[in-house]
Formats: structure tokens, C-alpha cells, sequence
């Protein structure tokens, strides 16, 4: 707490500099950082962004009521900093948690930020009609009652080592006042979709769609003002522009190199790269149950044997090199190095086409035909692998291991589909197999959502594969529920290699993100989940200024309140 | 006296070609220089994708070296590069021209046999159908062709090849319908239809042997731009990934594997357009030399 | 003359009626829910669904919804696009700006450029300028619209950086540029999408051109010209080019199908953001109704183009002109 | 006569086309003097045309005016004079007069324009004198109401006007010789002898002489002094009107004087020559009449027949000349045939 007390001490002494007598070389305030991106973000409503671009939006607007720390240690508090609470305090069943308000946050239109804020967040998130993403993320909270307007005591369902964590990680507040007279349905639509009001040290300036996004400093908020002056996210059709405009200089930062794009940025003598361990992992998908009839299992990928044979002929390791190079490494199961939980010399099936072949001939699976494609009972082995055509990474995952299974003998019929058309199709479980991608969470509890029975028969559950067993289920259940982190390792290491046998997917990649960035920017420590978080610490030294960051400020809108007025 | 009486009707009577106008227009065409060169790359173009299999150095489909043969700018051993799964792009352009000139030919059939039949109806039946024909026409020439194919291929999400080529096919009649019912309109009431009908043939008789072969130069000469036509919006459809399926190769689809990373895969994008260019020009060549043939007979 | 322009009118109301049906069976004619794509977007809730469907009456008879889409075509309601989260009118009014002054300027250009090329190659007709000059507007002629663009953007972006890459302003700075660097930043960016289009264009018009000076030089007139003792450049500029700027007028109208298309290629290459760069999104997206409004707006602006380029021609043509 | 005004001595104008050269012109001479009418006569295809457009150098490629022809006119060989020279005649010192009135006028400007670009291009006048001078010409060609006619575009006009129109464009400077192609060819019967009327009028008026191109024996009779026949590119016959109309010597001025309509005698088809000109690629190589010629004989195959003077200021390019009993002993012609062969 003392610390946090001298930060904002610090911010303080900082905004003072700037308006006083100081010479402008003296202070690390102002100028502008200008991301470079390939996609517009879908939404910027937290509880219903889906796109990583919106999240770095939206993570910049609006504020949690507590921060993980960058070690992304989950268990009960200690790794949180305060943010909208200033501080908390447990029940003694540990059952509640009562979050009290900082009452210098305000909204940027000029409101303070209440608790019932914060009660109508979670209450939001969770009506069906809104049919947020983050809602079965939130599950262990029973409700959110505010004993006053600076007090909001979530209360949860069971006692577990990431209560906390699920409290305030899942979502930032939003403002009760703008949406609650808007109808669920409606939101994404409504103008305060267009122009959203958080309480984060950045507020919204403008969207233009498909162009950019841009954002300036909330000097007034109660964090302090944060050091870049505007933040502008460059929005570029493809990921080629977005590569040249950060290759030009027209911005600032580029959040995913590619290893073709290495040599090239090397080129540059300004810019630079730095890996971020994010917690991505790359696979391919079976759909174990049969897409016309979900009482039955699917035809081909049903048969255990058959998954581990297809995962055998597989070349994970060529693959990998082939699509990233050495900006992956080779995907350990579901799950990702990151986490502290995860052994990384978990036992994998091996690379062995001859012996894939084998199994696949015992299973009954026969070439028979002239053109080489396994046949049973006259049915071939063929199937539809589906991937999101924005994605090129999986196309092209997706082509080499279309040619791989073919020398198995087994056709593959690679489908391009868009982003939201392979969601719906995946979500009603309408496919045969997929390339999917998981960008998980701090805790390695997502699991349960991705590949655990509960996720499998909810209708918005996340395993789309319908990977369903109860050992599987129980070793993770049991992980999660221990607080001391050597059991939690040793069960979540049962539990991996459980999945991993059962092979109700082929792992494939762990990706290792690479940023560039521009050497004039200094930047802080990039979070592993969120290269983004610590965006309001990175700075530009004044010397190294170039026009665009003495942009003149009048583009910044006033605020929906004159200063000095208050409300009732 | 000497001098005899002659009628000026007998010198100005219909001469009519002693071979087919299909022949006469090739024999025309071939005494230009220009389109003697059009015509043999054109062959040598259609010939290569005939022979694709015993042509191409490579199989188009094969990814002999998914890490060491990437992304290979052009070399001696892959003069057109590879591609990012180490396919050799000749080969993928080689087997790419015939399904993209098998394309252009057979969507190119269908826009013939529906415009000229329905031009053919048009012209030949006349009053209110005609005019509700030539409405309807005007109504699909406004649409531009591309539009109307985004909008029927989004309507119908992953078409079969066989689909698209009838969508394609199924767009381009429109021009000609008109041409072929202008012509049918000025002969129907010409001397020897006239006379057809005073001998009794039936309406499908005039129509198919009288009318029909004074179309074939029009016709010939539409074929032809409406194959450069096809393969260039086959391209463009394939471009953004609504036409060819993958992965199949034709030259808009080789263009779209590269498209993402255009400044570093340039081979990609370079090399089947010039053979698209190649052969739309050589077409487009052709075309110009045919009706120009014809127009002086 | 002013019963000619209202029967032009009335056919041109005809034939938008007519593609407002074409339309509508294009979307009763595609497999499963007309609204299949829009109806199955993960994100749009059940309740906008509902409303959807009241609002185009998607459980009546074909006839009534026929009727319901028309009426809201005549009120210019096109639907809502989903991807935008925004009614289509709105996101193809905003875009429709941009593409307009795309094709404007490749209008006037292609047209300027061709018409010179033509002139020059018509005045040295034979020479080897004459050929060279053929070959190059039959090989620009032949080219594929979007192949022409990404070779533009890979010389003049990547290679030669010497425009911007993509957008019609500079995402980062043009808010906060003074009037005249908001020009420059919006010149800067229209020129090599305009370029590239008036290129594509010119080849077009040059050959066309070319065609109908020399259509027009065997005319008796040219000769009376010749007679009266005119040089070859005051005929080929007064007398030839101005009898065969007729035929352009037509062309004008007719050049506006193939302008929009490579509008659309244009604009999806180097980001422009108009009615092209919409609609080719919304291809990814599935957004139906943004792809019907788009056909539905090209369309239209096609049919007033040539009854733009009708009415020019009978107010240019003094044998027109009278009647 | 003294010097004449045009001399045109062995002028050859030859095609360079796909099917070989055409000799279209083929070696023709002959003079006009100031203020003289000289009529030319032949059928299409005969040269007149070509050898009109040769003397103002308007032939096109692939057509040429061959090395060694003499267009000799006001003392300078118009063969040989630089580009700004001829230009400096065309309209000027030298104007023609078209057949098709509609086609010759730009249907895109108002004829008064049209006129006056004349008076613009050779007597750099400004555009009001040069307007105010066409519509005074236009005026003494015959149009009533001139001021309001120059004022409106070709279609507008009825194709007297529209030959009167061009009249007046083609003296617009006072030239010192109007070469008229055909001109009366396109108008009706009535209007034709208006023209007529017209042309000598102002031919008088103004003192130009004329080279009056026609089919129509009829306008050479109304209008010409002496007269010229062509025929396959060459000369045939040249004499004085009244004596070529009273003497008619070559077989083809006998078989054009045949095929006149003759007023009063109601005929509904009209006695034209058997067979057409033969191609101007291939001329056969004795006389370029024999096929069609009911007298010839063998030394018409053999030899091509010279300019034999038949009478002061007559000449012919017949064998006759030496041999005028063969006259008295037609046989069909050899063309006969070979047409009903073609048909």
C-alpha cells in the first residue's frame, strides 16, 4: 500500500512538472505511441470483447478493481495490486470478499465510480440476453451486494486458491449509468458502444473503423497520468501493411513478427525485437462425437487408437520449424510453459509413420484403392479440417499437415472459413476437425472450460472436441482445489498426461511472441497474458521525439461534464 | 446495236462464303504477324497446360522440404520460386493453366449457348417479349458482373468447381445475347429468311440453319474476349478467396497463397500474372484480328 | 429532348426495379435461410434475430416479402450490416465518398491520358510510337485489375517507398494536421490507388479512342477539312477528335461497370476505404446484407452513369440535340 | 491558249495495297486554262476521282503520287512543294467541291463555322470578319435568310443548301480553280440544275476555272468547254465539248454517250457498258478497253494503244485511229461470258 501511495505521489510531482516551469527535457510525459496492428477490434465493451485488439483497448480504458502481478501468481491475493479498490478484505469463511472503492476514481465523463458499478458488471455479464463470452468464466461468483456506494462484497459459491483471481482478473467495470438503461441486446450497436466511457488512465477519443483507434491521457485520473500522451492503434487490412508501416516508421510498435520478418526488421537499425512468453498454444482439433448425430461417436475420431495414429504420422517438430521456425516451440499438451504447473518434459506420442501405418491397418483402415486413401468398409478416411481464413499461420499450418497425413494415407480436406462462421460451426459442434488456438489464461484452470466434461455438454462451453474423461476431469478438479503448488504441479502433470494419451487433439505450438519496436520507445515489462498492461509505464525520452508526438492536443474531447460541476 | 441490257440487281446479290466463317476467319487472322505470335503463344500456353503432368518439373502438390525449401526466391532449380510450403510455383502455374484456361472454355460454353439462345428468342419473337426480354437484360447488364458473381458466390459459400464455372458462365451472357438479337433482328426480315418461310420451314429450321450461321462471327469474336473475361474474373474471385476451392492451383489462387506477405513472397504474385496477362492478351489479340476479319468480308 | 431524358428516366426506374427482384432472388434463391449467414453469427443475440425477421417478414408468404423489400429499398432501407454494427445505408453513405472521388479522378484521368495516347498515336498512326503505344495499352488492357494493383503497391510501397501504404489518410497523424497537411496527407494517399485505376482505365479509353479517331479520319468531312487547308494536328484536334468524342461520351457510361470493379480490387489493395473495401469485407464476415446493398448501390450508380453519359451524349450531339 | 493555269503531265498515282499496286493513275496529262471549264467523264473507278485528289496531294497512304509526275499550277510543281506550301493552296488557290454534301459538312459544327474557318486558316482574320465574310458567301451561293442558316448544323439543311453551302466554302477565297467531284451526283434532278446554274454563275463572277469530275455526260455538256474521258487510269479522249459529243471516236465514249438517259424516252433500265473496269491491279497489258470493247481485234491484245489525234484538240487512245473500218464490224464482247461465269 505505502508503495502504491508514493507511485501516485510520483504521478502527481510528474503532472505538476508539466503544467509548471520545468523544461519540457526534464519530465517523461507526453508523446505518442502508434501500434501497428492487422484487425479492428470487434467491440470495445470488456465483458463482450473477444479480439485482442479490443482487449488492448479496452484494458487501457477501463480499469479492474485489482491487477495480477507480472509473476501471474493466482493464488488467493498476493500477487494483486490495487487499481478501483484501493483495498479489500476477506470474510473470515473466506466465502466474500468486500472491494472498497477508491473514491478519487472517476469516469471519464466525470461521475465517480460506485459500487454499484461494480455490482452491475458482474450482474450484466452474467444475463443470458448479453451472451458474454466471459460469463462461464465467472461462475464461482454467486453475486455482488453493496453495503454502501464505496463497498462491493462479491460473494462466491465455493472456497478455492483462485476466488480472488476469478474476481477481478475476468473483468474490467464498466459504468452502470451509460448501460443500464440500454437493453442487453442492443449493446453493440448503441452509440455508447461507439464512444466508451471507462475510468482506466486513458479515455476514448475516436474509432475510426478499419483505420484506428485513438486514445489520450486521462490526466485528471486517480492512478495520475500516465506517460504517453495518446496512444493510437494504426489499423492495417492485412498483416503485410501493418509490417510496412511499422518497417516505415509510420508506427511504433508491431505486436507479431513473423520469422520470415526477422531479417528484415534486422535491417533497421532503429528497431528492435523482444520475445514475450504469451500463453498461446496451437493445435489441431477432433470432434469425437459425430457432427450429424451427437449421441454418437464420430466416425472416425471416436476410435482412440485412430487419434494416436494420426498424431504419429504427424511431424509436430518439422511443422513447427516450418510454419515458425524458432519462434515456437513444440506444443507440450494443453497447456503452456508459462505456468509454474506445467512439467515440461511431459511424456509425448512420438513421430513414428511407419508404426502410424500399422495401426492404421490393424484398425482396419486398408488401402485399397489406386489413389492411396485408406478405406474401411467402403467408407474412406477423409475428413474436413476447417481453419480461420484470417488466419494464415493456420492455413498454412493446415496445408503442410493435409500433405503429412496424406502420405498415412488419409485424405484431408482443408476448409477456409471465417473467424465467426468457424466459431458457430465449432460451437454447435457441426465439424469434423479443426487448427485451433487457445491464448489462455494466467491460470492454468482454463482447462477445465477447453477439454473437461463440463465444457463439453454446456451449450457454451468451450470443448468444442467433446473430449470427455472423468480422470482427466478429477486429476484437474484435484490440482485446482490444492493450495500447495508442488500437488498442484504433480496433479495437473497426471492430468496432461492423461489428455495427451488420449490424443483428442494433435498438439502442435506453443508460440513465442515476438514484438518490434522502435528504439526510441522505453518499455516496461511485458505481462506474458498482456504485452499491453503495463502501457501507461513506457515512455519516450524527449530527445527522441519526432513530430507526430508533439501533436497539438486539441483533437481531445471535452469531457460530458464541465469540470467543477457536481452531480447529486 | 452491241450493247446488251444487264440488270444492276445481278452484280449486288448476296456473295456468299465458299468455306465456313470459322476457317475463313482463322486463315484471315493468320496473315497478320501480330496474331501469328498470339496464336502460337496461345497454343504453346493451352498445350502446356494439356501436357501439365509430363511439363512441370515438379508435382504441384508435393512439399518435398517443408523447412528447407520455403519460401525459396526464383533459382535455377525453381525458376518461379516456392511457395511457403515448398511447393515449386512453376509447376503450380503450369497445372494452375488448365484449370484456369479450363475455366475461361467451359464457363465461356455456357454464356454462349444462353445468349444466343435467348438473343436468338428475343430477335426473333419481337414485339412485348422482346421488349420485356431487352428490359431484363438491361436491368443485368447494370449490375456489374463481378457484383452480381460476390453476391451469388456469398449466397452460396463453397461452391464446387463445377458450380462456379456455371456462375461464371451464367454472368456473361448478357452482351452477347444483345448482339446476337440485334443480328437476328436485321435478318429475319432479310430476303432468303423470306423466302425460307414461302418454302415452308418451320420456325426452329430458320432459326438454326439460317439464322444461326450468319451469327458465328459475332459469336466467334465474343467467345474469345468472353475466355479472357472468365479467367480474369476467375482470378480476381480466387483472389478473394470466393473462387477456385483450394487447393486446387489456378493462377488467382497462387496469387492468394502469396497475397498475405505480397512484399516478400513477390514470385508469388509476379509469375502467374504475367501468364494470365499473357494469355488475356493473346485473346485479347485474337479477338481484335477476328472481328476485324470479319468486318471485311 | 425533354420527353427523350423522361423516357431515359422512366427505363432507368425500370431497370433498378428489375435488379431490386434480381436481387431479392438472389437471396430466396441461396441455400437455407436467406439471412443464413447473418442469422448464424455467434455474435448477434436471438433477440436482433427476432427483429430481423418481423422486419423483413422472413415467416410470410414470397409475394408480401417481396413487397417489404421493395418499400424499404424505395425508403434507401438496406438492412443492417452486422459486421459494422451499423444500418447499411450508413456504412455504404460513408463509403460511397471515397469511392466516388476514386473513380472521379480516374474518370477524368483515364480519359485526359487516354485521349492523348490515342492523339498521338493517331497523328504518328504507323510509326513505330504508334506501336509501341499499342502494345503497352493492350498489355495494360489485358491486365487483371487486382494483379495491376498489388504490383503497384509492391514497387511503390515496398520497393521504392515512396507512398504510403494503404488507408485514404494517415491513421496516426491526420487529425492532427492543419488544413493544408490534411490535403497533402489525403493526396499522398489517393495518389497510388488513383493512379492505378486511371492506368487501368486509360488502356482502356486509349484503344477505344484510338478506334474511333480512326473510324472517323476516312470520313468525307476530314477530308473537306484536309481541303480547306488545315495541318493534320488542327484537323486531328478539331474536326476528328471532336466527332469521335461522341462515341466517348457512350464510353464514359459505359467504362462506369468496369470502373467500379476495378474500384473494388483497387480499394481492397490499398485500403481505401469505399463501397469497394466494404463489400469485399463483408464477403469475410458474411455480412449479406452489406453485399446485397453493395450490388444493389452498384448497380445504381451503374444505371445513372449511362443515363448520365445518354442524356451528355444527346446534349453534344447537335443532331440530338434538336429533337 | 497561253500558259495554262494547271498542267498535269504524266501524273501516276499508285495504291500500295495487300493485293499488289493499283495503278490508279496511271500517266495522265493534261492542262486547264484561267477561267476555263474543263470537264472530266469516266466511270467509278476510272481515276477521275484519284487524279482530282492527286492535284491537291490529299492521297492517303497507302495510295502515292509517283516520282517523275508534274502537277504543275501558278508555276510551282505542287508534287514536290513542302507540306505548309500545298496547305497554303488547299481552300485558298485550289478548292473542290464534293459529291455527298451531308458527309463532306462536320456534322458537329454549324456551317457558318465551317465557312469561316476558311477565311481563318488563310487569311488570318478574326472570327467575327471571318464569320461576317462566310455568311456573305453564303449569301451569294443562294441561301436565303443567310445570317440565320450559317447559324445551324448540317443535318438541319435540306442537300441543295447543304451543296450550296459547300460551294460557298470552296470560293470562299477567290481560288483560281475549283475542282468539282461529282457535285450535283446526290441532289435531286431539280436541285441538280440549280447548282448547275449556280456554279456557272459565280464561276463567272469570280473568274475561277473549273475541273468538272462526272459520270454525267449531261453536266459536261451543260457546263464544259472541252472535255477529257478516262478510263482504266489513263486518258481515253479529250476534245472540245461540242466536238466530242458530235464525233465521239474511242469505243468507251460511245458506250458512255449510249448509257445516257435520254429525256422523253421512258426507260427503266439504263444501257450501261457489258463488265465492269478491270482491277486496278492488274491492267491487261495492250488496251485496257479490249475485254469490253465490241471492235477489237488482236493488235488491241498486243499493243497498248498511244494518243492518236483524231481532230485539232482531239486525241484517242484507240486503234481505230489507224484502222476505222473495223467500226463498221462489232462482235459481241468478250466480257459476256466470263460475267455470266462469275454470276
Amino acid at each position: 500500500m505505502a508503495a502504491m501511495r508514493y507511485a501516485r505521489l510520483l504521478c502527481a510531482l510528474v503532472v505538476c512538472g508539466c503544467v509548471g516551469t520545468e523544461s519540457p527535457s526534464a519530465n517523461n510525459t507526453g508523446g505518442t505511441l502508434a501500434i501497428s496492428t492487422g484487425g479492428d477490434p470487434d467491440v470495445l465493451i470488456p465483458s463482450l470483447v473477444q479480439s485482442v485488439q479490443g482487449a488492448q483497448i479496452t484494458d487501457m480504458i477501463y480499469d479492474r478493481l485489482a491487477d495480477i502481478g507480472d509473476s501471474l501468481n493466482i493464488v488467493n491475493d498476493k500477487g494483486f495490486t490495487p487499481r478501483l479498490a484501493d483495498h479489500w478484505t476477506w470474510s473470515a469463511d473466506s466465502l466474500s470478499i468486500a472491494f472498497h472503492i477508491n473514491q478519487k476514481a472517476k469516469w471519464h465523463d466525470g461521475l465517480p465510480v460506485r459500487s454499484s458499478d461494480v455490482r452491475f458488471t458482474i450482474a450484466s455479464t452474467k444475463d443470458s440476453a448479453l451472451g458474454s463470452p466471459a460469463a462461464p468464466l465467472i461462475s464461482s461468483i454467486d453475486s455482488v451486494s453493496t453495503p454502501d456506494s464505496a463497498t462491493a462484497v462479491y460473494w462466491f459459491h465455493a472456497r478455492s486458491p483462485q476466488q480472488f483471481y476469478d474476481a477481478v482478473y475476468q473483468l474490467p467495470i464498466i459504468p452502470e449509468h451509460v448501460w443500464k438503461n440500454i437493453p442487453p441486446a442492443g449493446w453493440r450497436a448503441s452509440d455508447a458502444a461507439k464512444n466508451p466511457v471507462g475510468s482506466g488512465q486513458y479515455r476514448f477519443v475516436r474509432w475510426i473503423p478499419r483505420a484506428a483507434v485513438e486514445l489520450v491521457a486521462d490526466t485528471t485520473n486517480y492512478r495520475g497520468a500516465p506517460k504517453f500522451s495518446r496512444l493510437i492503434w494504426s489499423i492495417a487490412p492485412d498483416f503485410s501493411t501493418a509490417l510496412t508501416r511499422f518497417l516505415s516508421g509510420e508506427t511504433d510498435f508491431l505486436e507479431q513478427l513473423r520469422p520470415e520478418n526477422l531479417a528484415e526488421v534486422a535491417k533497421h537499425p532503429e528497431l528492435r525485437t523482444k520475445q514475450n512468453h504469451a500463453l498461446q498454444y496451437q493445435f489441431t482439433q477432433f470432434n469425437l462425437r459425430d457432427p450429424a448425430n451427437h449421441a454418437r461417436p464420430h466416425p472416425i475420431f471416436g476410435n482412440r487408437e485412430l487419434r494416436r495414429a494420426l498424431t504419429m504420422a504427424t511431424d509436430r517438430a518439422t511443422l513447427v520449424r516450418s510454419v515458425f521456425d524458432t519462434l515456437a516451440l513444440s506444443a507440450l499438451g494443453p497447456t503452456v510453459r508459462a505456468y509454474p504447473t506445467t512439467d515440461p518434459n511431459l511424456p509425448q506420442i512420438p513421430f513414428d509413420l511407419p508404426r502410424a501405418r500399422q495401426i492404421l491397418d490393424s484398425l482396419g483402415w486398408r488401402v485399397t484403392t489406386s489413389d492411396s486413401v485408406r478405406s474401411r468398409n467402403g467408407r474412406p478416411l477423409e475428413f474436413t479440417l476447417s481453419v480461420p481464413s484470417s488466419s494464415k499461420v493456420r492455413v498454412q499450418l493446415a496445408v503442410l499437415l493435409q500433405e503429412q497425413l496424406r502420405q498415412a494415407g488419409v485424405k484431408v480436406n482443408v476448409e477456409q472459413l471465417d473467424f465467426p462462421v468457424l466459431v458457430e460451426k465449432m460451437r454447435k459442434r457441426a465439424f469434423d476437425a479443426s487448427i485451433g488456438q487457445w491464448n489462455t489464461q494466467p491460470s492454468p484452470g482454463a482447462v477445465r472450460g477447453s477439454w473437461g466434461t463440463a465444457g463439453s455438454r454446456a451449450t457454451s462451453g468451450n470443448n468444442y472436441g467433446s473430449y470427455e474423461n472423468p480422470v482427466f476431469d478429477a486429476y484437474v478438479d484435484s490440482a485446482l482445489s490444492s493450495f500447495e503448488p508442488a500437488t498442484r504441479k504433480a496433479y495437473f502433470t497426471k492430468a496432461y498426461e492423461t489428455i495427451i494419451q488420449d490424443a483428442p487433439a494433435i498438439w502442435l505450438a506453443e508460440p513465442i511472441q515476438t514484438v518490434g519496436y522502435h528504439s526510441r520507445l522505453q518499455l516496461a515489462t511485458m505481462r506474458p497474458d498482456a504485452w499491453w498492461a503495463h502501457i501507461p509505464e513506457w515512455w519516450i525520452p524527449a530527445d527522441k521525439r519526432i513530430p507526430r508526438d508533439n501533436a497539438p492536443p486539441s483533437a481531445t474531447p471535452a469531457p460530458a461534464l464541465p469540470a467543477g460541476q457536481k452531480t447529486p | 446495236m452491241p450493247w446488251q441490257t444487264q440488270d444492276f440487281a445481278a452484280t449486288s446479290g448476296p456473295t456468299w462464303p465458299r468455306e465456313s466463317p470459322l476457317a475463313l476467319g482463322v486463315r484471315r487472322i493468320l496473315r497478320k504477324p501480330s496474331s501469328r505470335v498470339a496464336f502460337f503463344v496461345l497454343g504453346v500456353i493451352v498445350l502446356v497446360g494439356l501436357l501439365a503432368p509430363l511439363v512441370a518439373p515438379y508435382n504441384p502438390a508435393a512439399q518435398p522440404d517443408i523447412v528447407g525449401l520455403k519460401d525459396l526466391p526464383p533459382s535455377l532449380a525453381h525458376p518461379f520460386g516456392t511457395d511457403p510450403y515448398s511447393r515449386d510455383v512453376l509447376s503450380r502455374v503450369i497445372f494452375g493453366a488448365r484449370v484456369s484456361l479450363m475455366i475461361g472454355v467451359l464457363a465461356t460454353i455456357v454464356s454462349l449457348t444462353v445468349g444466343v439462345a435467348y438473343g436468338a428468342i428475343a430477335g426473333y419473337a419481337g414485339g412485348v417479349l422482346d421488349a420485356v426480354m431487352m428490359r431484363v437484360l438491361d436491368a443485368f447488364l447494370s449490375i456489374p458482373r463481378l457484383l452480381l458473381l460476390i453476391g451469388v458466390l456469398v449466397a452460396w459459400p463453397r461452391l464446387s468447381i463445377g458450380a462456379l464455372v456455371l456462375f461464371l458462365g451464367l454472368t456473361g451472357w448478357f452482351g452477347l445475347s444483345r448482339i446476337v438479337r440485334g443480328q437476328v433482328l436485321a435478318l429475319k426480315h432479310a430476303e432468303f429468311v423470306t423466302a425460307a418461310q414461302a418454302l415452308g420451314a418451320s420456325r426452329r429450321r430458320i432459326l438454326w440453319r439460317h439464322l444461326l450461321p450468319n451469327l458465328v462471327s459475332p459469336i466467334v469474336v465474343a467467345a474469345t474476349l468472353g475466355v479472357a473475361h472468365v479467367i480474369v474474373l476467375e482470378a480476381g474471385l480466387s483472389y478473394l478467396g470466393i473462387g477456385v476451392p483450394q487447393p486446387l492451383a489456378s493462377w488467382g489462387n497462387i496469387i492468394q497463397d502469396g497475397a498475405d506477405q505480397v512484399a516478400t513472397l513477390w514470385w508469388m504474385s509476379l509469375f502467374p500474372g504475367l501468364f494470365m496477362v499473357l494469355t488475356v492478351m493473346t485473346l485479347n489479340i485474337l479477338a481484335e484480328a477476328l472481328s476485324d476479319a470479319y468486318e471485311r468480308r | 429532348m425533354l420527353r427523350y431524358i423522361a423516357q431515359r428516366l422512366a427505363q432507368a426506374a425500370v431497370i433498378v426495379a428489375i435488379v431490386a427482384a434480381i436481387t431479392f432472388a438472389l437471396i430466396h434463391l441461396a441455400p437455407g435461410d436467406p439471412f443464413s449467414a447473418v442469422m448464424d453469427n455467434p455474435n448477434v443475440s436471438e433477440t436482433v434475430r427476432q427483429t430481423l425477421r418481423a422486419q423483413y417478414g422472413l415467416d410470410r408468404p414470397l409475394p408480401e416479402q417481396f413487397v417489404r423489400y421493395v418499400s424499404s429499398l424505395a425508403h434507401g432501407e438496406l438492412g443492417w450490416s452486422f459486421s459494422h454494427e451499423r444500418p447499411v445505408r450508413e456504412v455504404l453513405g460513408r463509403a460511397l465518398p471515397n469511392t466516388l472521388l476514386l473513380m472521379g479522378v480516374a474518370l477524368v484521368g483515364s480519359f485526359t491520358l487516354g485521349i492523348l495516347i490515342a492523339l498521338i498515336q493517331v497523328a504518328r498512326r504507323g510509326s513505330v510510337t504508334d506501336q509501341v503505344l499499342s502494345g503497352l495499352s493492350l498489355f495494360f488492357f489485358s491486365m487483371p485489375d487486382f494483379w495491376l494493383a498489388i504490383l503497384a503497391l509492391l514497387t511503390f510501397t515496398y520497393w521504392l517507398p515512396i507512398f504510403p501504404v494503404g488507408g485514404a489518410v494517415d491513421p496516426v497523424m491526420h487529425e492532427y494536421l492543419g488544413l493544408g497537411g490534411r490535403l497533402v496527407d489525403r493526396l499522398r494517399h489517393l495518389a497510388l490507388p488513383a493512379l492505378t485505376l486511371t492506368v487501368l482505365a486509360s488502356a482502356a479509353v486509349a484503344r477505344y479512342q484510338r478506334a474511333a479517331l480512326l473510324d472517323v479520319l476516312p470520313a468525307d468531312y476530314i477530308r473537306t477539312a484536309r481541303l480547306k487547308g488545315l495541318t493534320e494536328r488542327e484537323i486531328l484536334r478539331r474536326h476528328a477528335l471532336r466527332n469521335a468524342l461522341l462515341p466517348i461520351i457512350s464510353l464514359v457510361g459505359l467504362s462506369f461497370p468496369a470502373l467500379l470493379t476495378g474500384a473494388f480490387f483497387v480499394e481492397k489493395i490499398f485500403a481505401w476505404p469505399g463501397m469497394g473495401y466494404a463489400v469485399v469485407n463483408a464477403i469475410g464476415t458474411r455480412d449479406y446484407p452489406l453485399v446485397v446493398g453493395g450490388v444493389i448501390i452498384g448497380s445504381i450508380m451503374v444505371t445513372l452513369g449511362s443515363l448520365l453519359s445518354d442524356l451528355l451524349y444527346a446534349l453534344a450531339d447537335p443532331r440530338l440535340r434538336s429533337h | 491558249m497561253t500558259a495554262p493555269l494547271l498542267s498535269i503531265r504524266d501524273l501516276r498515282t499508285w495504291f500500295y495495297t495487300e493485293a499488289g499496286v493499283a495503278r490508279a493513275v496511271d500517266g495522265v496529262s493534261f492542262d486547264i486554262g484561267s477561267g476555263e471549264t474543263l470537264g472530266i467523264v469516266g466511270e467509278s473507278g476510272c481515276g477521275k476521282s484519284v487524279t482530282a485528289l492527286s492535284i491537291l496531294r490529299l492521297i492517303q497512304p497507302p495510295g502515292r503520287i509517283e516520282q517523275g509526275s508534274v502537277i504543275e499550277f501558278e508555276g510551282k510543281d505542287l508534287v514536290t512543294l513542302g507540306d505548309d506550301e500545298i496547305r497554303d493552296i488547299r481552300g485558298n488557290r485550289i478548292s473542290m467541291i464534293f459529291q455527298e454534301p451531308m458527309s463532306a459538312l462536320n456534322p458537329v459544327f454549324m456551317v457558318g463555322d465551317q465557312v469561316a474557318e476558311v477565311a481563318r486558316v488563310h487569311a488570318r482574320v478574326s472570327r467575327k470578319d471571318a464569320w461576317d465574310r462566310a455568311v456573305e458567301m453564303l449569301a451569294l451561293t443562294g441561301i436565303p435568310d443567310a445570317e440565320a442558316r450559317a447559324r445551324q448544323y448540317p443535318h438541319q439543311l435540306s442537300g441543295g443548301m447543304r451543296q450550296r453551302v459547300l460551294i460557298a466554302m470552296a470560293l470562299m477565297m477567290k481560288p483560281a480553280l475549283v475542282i468539282a467531284d461529282e457535285p450535283t451526283t446526290a441532289l435531286d434532278v431539280t436541285i441538280q440544275a440549280q447548282i448547275l446554274d449556280l456554279l456557272v454563275d459565280l464561276q463567272k463572277k469570280i473568274g475561277t476555272a473549273i475541273l468538272m469530275i462526272t459520270h454525267d455526260l449531261g453536266v459536261i455538256a451543260e457546263t464544259a468547254s472541252r472535255v477529257i474521258v478516262m478510263y482504266a487510269g489513263e486518258v481515253v479522249e479529250q476534245a472540245e465539248v461540242d466536238e466530242l459529243f458530235a464525233k465521239p471516236h474511242h469505243p468507251y465514249t460511245e458506250g458512255l454517250m449510249h448509257s445516257m438517259p435520254h429525256i422523253g424516252h421512258d426507260q427503266e433500265r439504263l444501257n450501261v457498258i457489258p463488265g465492269t473496269v478491270p482491277a486496278p491491279t492488274e491492267w491487261p497489258a495492250g488496251c485496257r478497253f479490249r475485254e469490253r470493247c465490241p471492235y477489237s481485234w488482236d493488235l488491241c491484245d498486243r499493243e497498248h494503244p498511244p494518243l492518236y489525234q483524231i481532230g485539232s484538240g482531239h486525241v484517242s487512245r484507240c486503234h481505230l485511229a489507224i484502222e476505222p473500218g473495223r467500226r463498221n464490224h462489232p462482235h459481241p464482247p468478250l466480257v459476256v461470258k466470263a460475267g455470266v461465269a462469275a454470276a
